[in-house]
């Protein structure tokens, strides 16, 4: 095929549909090739966008956009066998005024790719692209089974499944130390029964994170009609249940089952998540005529109470789109990085760069929530003989640490955090 | 009310009459065949016949529509089979009146409406719609009982029956198989089955009992026995009978056979999952239980 | 409710040929088998006579079992366009 | 030649998921091109490469699925398509359908063939071909299996319970073919991007003189089957287990 573009972008998830969007404004003759049907139909991510971005680029965005609900409760709960420990923040706002909103990502997709058809941006589908063209050294095309297409740019935006990156070499094979598995259930259930059960208003939502000794970290997120619960399963380690029965796992505790139990499921979905924060970072998300955005560059991040990836997705395509428009074809987009850096998107990723290493630690999930139920057991359990908060400490600790031990564990994360 | 129905087998006329009792109407038919002439007029208040001549959609509607023009119907009834699905196509469009199929339940509204359920979405939802008369009906075949009243019809015998519209050539079903989504009995065979020489009693059995036959998924995509099967991934059937012979009932399985009328299942392990989802299970070794049945079928025939 | 049950629920183009290919030679001198346990869709297992098995209908294209594997045994690649499982929700 | 096609967009119905009320969730479910359609397609397509035909297909509903199913036809070698444009498309009576389709083809016509698909995937009603036919007054062959056109003539092929039938029939004929006819092809990189790029003609009901009529659904439910479970132990009495289940093969149950 002699067909020529100026820009190609492989993956129609949110950072290649923003890079597309952003330069479309600048004029190219852009395609964006996604291997899905539709926009979306492969993307999966936890529930919440951060709507910061989506202020400051498309103007119109609150008006047609698939928000679900505005996030005005958010919770921490650590949840032991048969009991739970919640840590609440909420407030009360103008309901536009929250900054966050949860979504499904596969509709959410869907308008973002109505957005950039309208910049007439070619936006294929059902397009698996199988290589990236190189001349010495410049990428030039894309390969799609026999057929090539050229450009004088390529975006690569093929999400945290590195696959093209590592088959070219321009990343290393991914470490399963740095990745989890995000794997999760959309459930439906009736709005009132999910206002009344999550103390919420219409169109105001939760956010709830969970940490759990028998899965590890959940989350939960009540869309308008639908919650989503997920799981983020990690392969390495000692677990006490497979990948396949997580999701169960979660259903059947008590806390879930009570809000849950009598929601329809509706969807089951996976995904690998990059875990490992700023290490994962590429440091060179860029060659001669090539750019990398999104997942895929490493731009993911989890601040150990929140985790955004939307939102640096749609600022990398913004900011590969400037690259992208002062740097000639044939040259090093270096100006990318040095944006990046500009706008604090790598000091943030360096700021929170040891969350990765605690979240990797299994004590947060296996040791301290057990000991931290068995505190407020005790506390909260009058009998006959009460105990000191100082020898119900002692008693939960029991042999696993000292009392010192846990307690500096626990400075040194909030520290890192 | 005046019903006309179009009709092959006795055993739906008399579903008919049932229908024509719970609507309250006379029963006209038209028939192509003249062997069935003497049982139906036991049946209906009066019989159109013609001389069979080999089925061919046009020609057959052109028959009906002569008669309809006569009788002038409220209500028209098909079976729901192919044959009589493709005639009520013709026939509704040439009336211009609603045509519904699958049609499982009928009341009758005062205000000279009917209220008919049907299966929809491949047998999984039942619908309930109102339609103003007149209208055509496909019945599912079983789904109104069978009325013995005897009646004393007249006969006619329709002489002037148009010569085909359509070149026609009719052979015998030996020629392919019936497809697997359009079979009323369909035989699978699974993991029970030790080799592929064996599956021939799969197909002896199928043909015996006029369906098709096929395999589970590791049959065909591990073992490379068969290309095709069924399952999620591959044939998703609602046959009448489902006979699940060694197959153990997984969910990607089952989901696929979920909508069949009946399912029986032959497997040894009485601990088989499929055991909870059959209407008649058979807790034995198949290759005890097939060569015997096969001979009794052939037996039969 | 069984990870079969749950895959139901999700919508899949399955294609004629599979997408991920275990190199079951590989895998013959691993007992860590990771993949098992790793895969939220339950499609690797072992069968009677010790080998490891894979089915792809019903992957969820979530990467795990390619990146988690210590033998390198998995060839990885997407469905074809089109193919494979179809997000409504995501 | 000239081969007009229909598709459909229809329910998934392996993605049905209900209420604990029974009540399937209409708004989840995905709608996609029906099966047999998208086997239509493909057969218009390959006579068009065969005989150099002009392929037009034709969408009733005006959702966005309705513009992608248009695209999918176009991507797989359609030439051109429309989309009438209605509101609660699923609901239209199939007599109102077979108006609208008649009164298509004496905008855009005469066609020597018009080809869909058996059943649709939700109501699998296999009439729709037949009705269009006589609104028409050409004749219909449903059902095909294996299409052929030589010497001028279609030569269809449709297997029924009783046997194989062979019809011939000059154009213009309609035929509805079931998903035996062929296997969609998978279209190309070069087909998707050109279907991309191509017009969807736009028709306002309005504009076509038809009545709507459309069907009363009084509701819908989950029709459960419910199943007997009733086991034979064929090791207590192998003669016995093998009786019952001769009996039940030729009842026909």
């Amino acid at each position: 095929m002699s067909e020529k573009y100026d820009v190609i972008v492989v993956g129609g998830g949110p950072a290649g549909l923003s890079t597309a969007y952003f330069l479309a404004d600048k004029g190219y003759n852009i395609i964006v090739l996604e291997r899905g049907s539709e926009p979306g139909s492969k993307n999966v991510f936890g529930g919440r966008i951060y709507s910061y971005p989506l202020d400051k680029y498309f103007p119109e965005w609150r008006k047609d956009a698939p928000i679900e609900r505005w996030v005005r409760r958010e919770v921490l709960s650590i949840l032991c066998k048969d009991s739970i420990v919640n840590l609440e923040y909420e407030i009360n706002r103008r309901l536009n005024g929250y900054d966050s909103f949860t979504a499904f990502l596969s509709r959410f997709l869907k308008w973002l790719a109505l957005k950039v058809e309208e910049k007439n941006v070619v936006v294929a589908t059902n397009v698996r692209v199988d290589e990236i063209l190189f001349r010495d050294d410049v990428a030039y095309g894309v390969r799609i089974g026999e057929d090539k297409l050229e450009a004088e740019y390529i975006v690569i935006a093929e999400g945290a499944n590195t696959l093209l990156l590592e088959k070219h070499g321009l990343r290393a094979k991914t470490s399963p130390r740095d990745i989890a598995v995000g794997i999760k259930e959309v459930i439906k259930l009736s709005r009132e029964k999910i206002n009344e059960r999550f103390s919420l208003r219409d169109e105001e939502g939760l956010a709830q994170f969970l940490i759990c000794p028998v899965f590890g970290a959940g989350f939960i997120y009540t869309m308008k009609e639908y919650v989503s619960i997920g799981v983020i399963y990690r392969p390495l380690f000692n677990n006490q249940v497979e990948a396949r029965d997580v999701i169960e796992e979660l259903r059947i505790h008590p806390h879930i089952s009570k809000l849950l139990g009598d929601g329809i499921p509706i969807e089951y979905s996976a995904h690998i998540v990059r875990e490992a924060g700023y290490r994962d970072l590429m440091h060179k998300p860029y060659g001669r005529s090539y750019i990398v955005v999104g997942d895929a560059a490493g731009l993911i991040l989890n601040t150990g109470f929140t985790v955004r990836g939307v939102d640096l997705a749609i600022e990398s395509g913004r900011l590969a789109a400037e690259a992208i428009e002062k740097t000639p074809p044939g040259e090093e987009p270096t100006l990318y990085m040095k944006l990046l850096q500009e706008k604090g998107i790598i000091t943030t990723l360096k700021k929170f760069r040891k969350v990765s290493t605690i979240l990797s630690d299994q004590r947060i999930y296996r040791e301290y929530p057990e000991i931290i139920c068995q505190i407020l057991e005790k506390i909260y359990t009058v009998d006959e003989l009460p105990e000191t908060l100082n020898e119900s400490l002692k008693k939960a600790v029991g042999g696993k640490t000292s009392i010192i031990r846990l307690i500096l564990q626990l400075l040194n994360m909030v520290r890192s955090l | 009310m005046k019903i006309l129905l179009y009709g092959e087998t006795i055993e739906w006329l008399k579903q008919a009459r049932q229908i024509a009792e719970i609507v309250n109407g006379e029963l006209y038919g038209v028939l192509p065949s003249k062997e069935l002439s003497s049982e139906a007029a036991k049946i209906l208040d009066k019989t159109y016949i013609f001389d069979r001549i080999m089925y061919e959609p046009n020609t057959y509607h052109k028959i009906i529509q002569k008669v309809s023009e006569k009788i002038k119907p409220d209500l028209t009834l098909f079976p729901s089979t192919i044959k009589g699905r493709t005639l009520a196509g013709l026939y509704a469009g040439y009336r211009n009146e609603p045509v519904i199929t699958d049609v499982v339940d009928i009341r009758y509204c005062n205000e000279g409406e009917l209220e008919v359920k049907r299966l929809v979405y491949g047998g999984a939802c039942i619908a309930t719609i109102k339609s103003k008369l007149p209208s055509t009906l496909c019945i599912s075949l079983g789904a109104f009982k069978p009325l013995e009243k005897q009646v004393n019809g007249e006969v006619e015998y329709l002489k002037e029956v148009e010569k085909q519209l359509i070149q026609t050539e009719f052979k015998s079903k030996e020629y392919v198989g019936i497809p697997l989504e359009r079979a009323e009995i369909v035989v699978a065979a699974g993991r029970g089955f030790k080799k592929k020489e064996d599956l021939e009693m799969v197909r002896e059995l199928s043909s015996l009992l006029n369906g098709a036959w096929s395999v589970t998924r590791p049959l065909a995509a591990d073992y490379g026995w068969t290309d095709t099967w069924i399952g999620i991934s591959g044939a998703i059937i609602n046959p009448r009978i489902y006979l699940a012979i060694g197959i153990s009932g997984q969910p990607l399985h089952m989901i696929a056979v979920r909508n069949s009328k009946t399912i029986i299942a032959i497997n040894k392990d009485p601990n088989a999952p499929i055991f909870n989802e059959v209407d008649y299970g058979i807790i034995g070794d198949l290759y005890q239980i097939l060569p015997r049945l096969i001979e009794k079928l052939r037996k039969k025939q | 409710m069984s990870v079969e049950e749950r895959l139901a629920l999700t919508k899949f183009e399955v294609y004629g040929e599979p997408h991920i290919i275990l190199q079951k030679e590989k895998c013959k001198g691993c007992d860590f088998r990771i993949c098992i346990s790793s895969c939220p869709a339950g499609l690797f297992a072992i069968d009677e006579s010790g080998e490891i098995t894979f089915t792809y209908e019903g992957c969820l294209e979530c990467g795990a079992c390619r990146i988690v594997c210590p033998e390198n045994a998995i060839k990885w690649n997407y469905p074809p366009g089109g193919f494979g499982v179809q997000y409504k929700f995501g | 030649m000239r081969i007009l096609t229909l598709v459909k967009l229809t329910v998934d119905i392996s993605q049905l998921k209900y209420e604990s009320s029974g009540d399937p969730l209409m708004d989840i479910v995905p709608r996609k091109m029906g099966d047999s359609d998208k086997c239509a397609v493909e057969e218009a397509v390959r006579l068009k490469e065969k005989y150099n035909a002009h392929t037009v297909v034709v969408t009733i509903g005006s959702t966005l699925d309705h513009e992608r199913i248009i695209r999918d036809a176009y991507a797989m070698g359609i030439d051109e398509g429309y989309i009438v444009e209605v509101d609660g498309y699923e609901n239209l009576q199939a007599i109102t359908v077979g108006e609208i389709v008649k009164s298509i083809v004496e905008m855009t016509g005469p066609y020597d063939l018009i080809i869909l698909g058996a059943g649709s995937l939700d109501t699998h009603s296999y009439t729709l071909g037949p009705i269009i036919a006589s609104k028409i007054g050409i004749p219909v062959i449903a059902g095909v299996d294996s299409l052929n056109y030589i010497d001028g003539c279609f030569e269809a092929r449709c297997v029924m319970e009783d046997g194989t039938y062979i019809y011939r029939s000059k154009p213009p004929l309609i035929v509805t073919v079931t998903t035996e006819v062929n296997e969609p092809r998978i279209p190309t990189l070069k087909t998707i991007l050109k279907s991309k790029k191509m017009e969807i003609k736009r028709l306002k009901i309005e504009n076509l003189k038809v009545k709507l009529e459309k069907i009363n659904i009084l509701d819908i439910k989950r029709y459960v089957i419910q199943r007997k479970n009733i086991i034979w132990d064929a090791s207590e009495d192998l003669e016995k287990a093998i009786d019952n289940l001769f009996k039940l093969l030729v009842s026909g149950v």
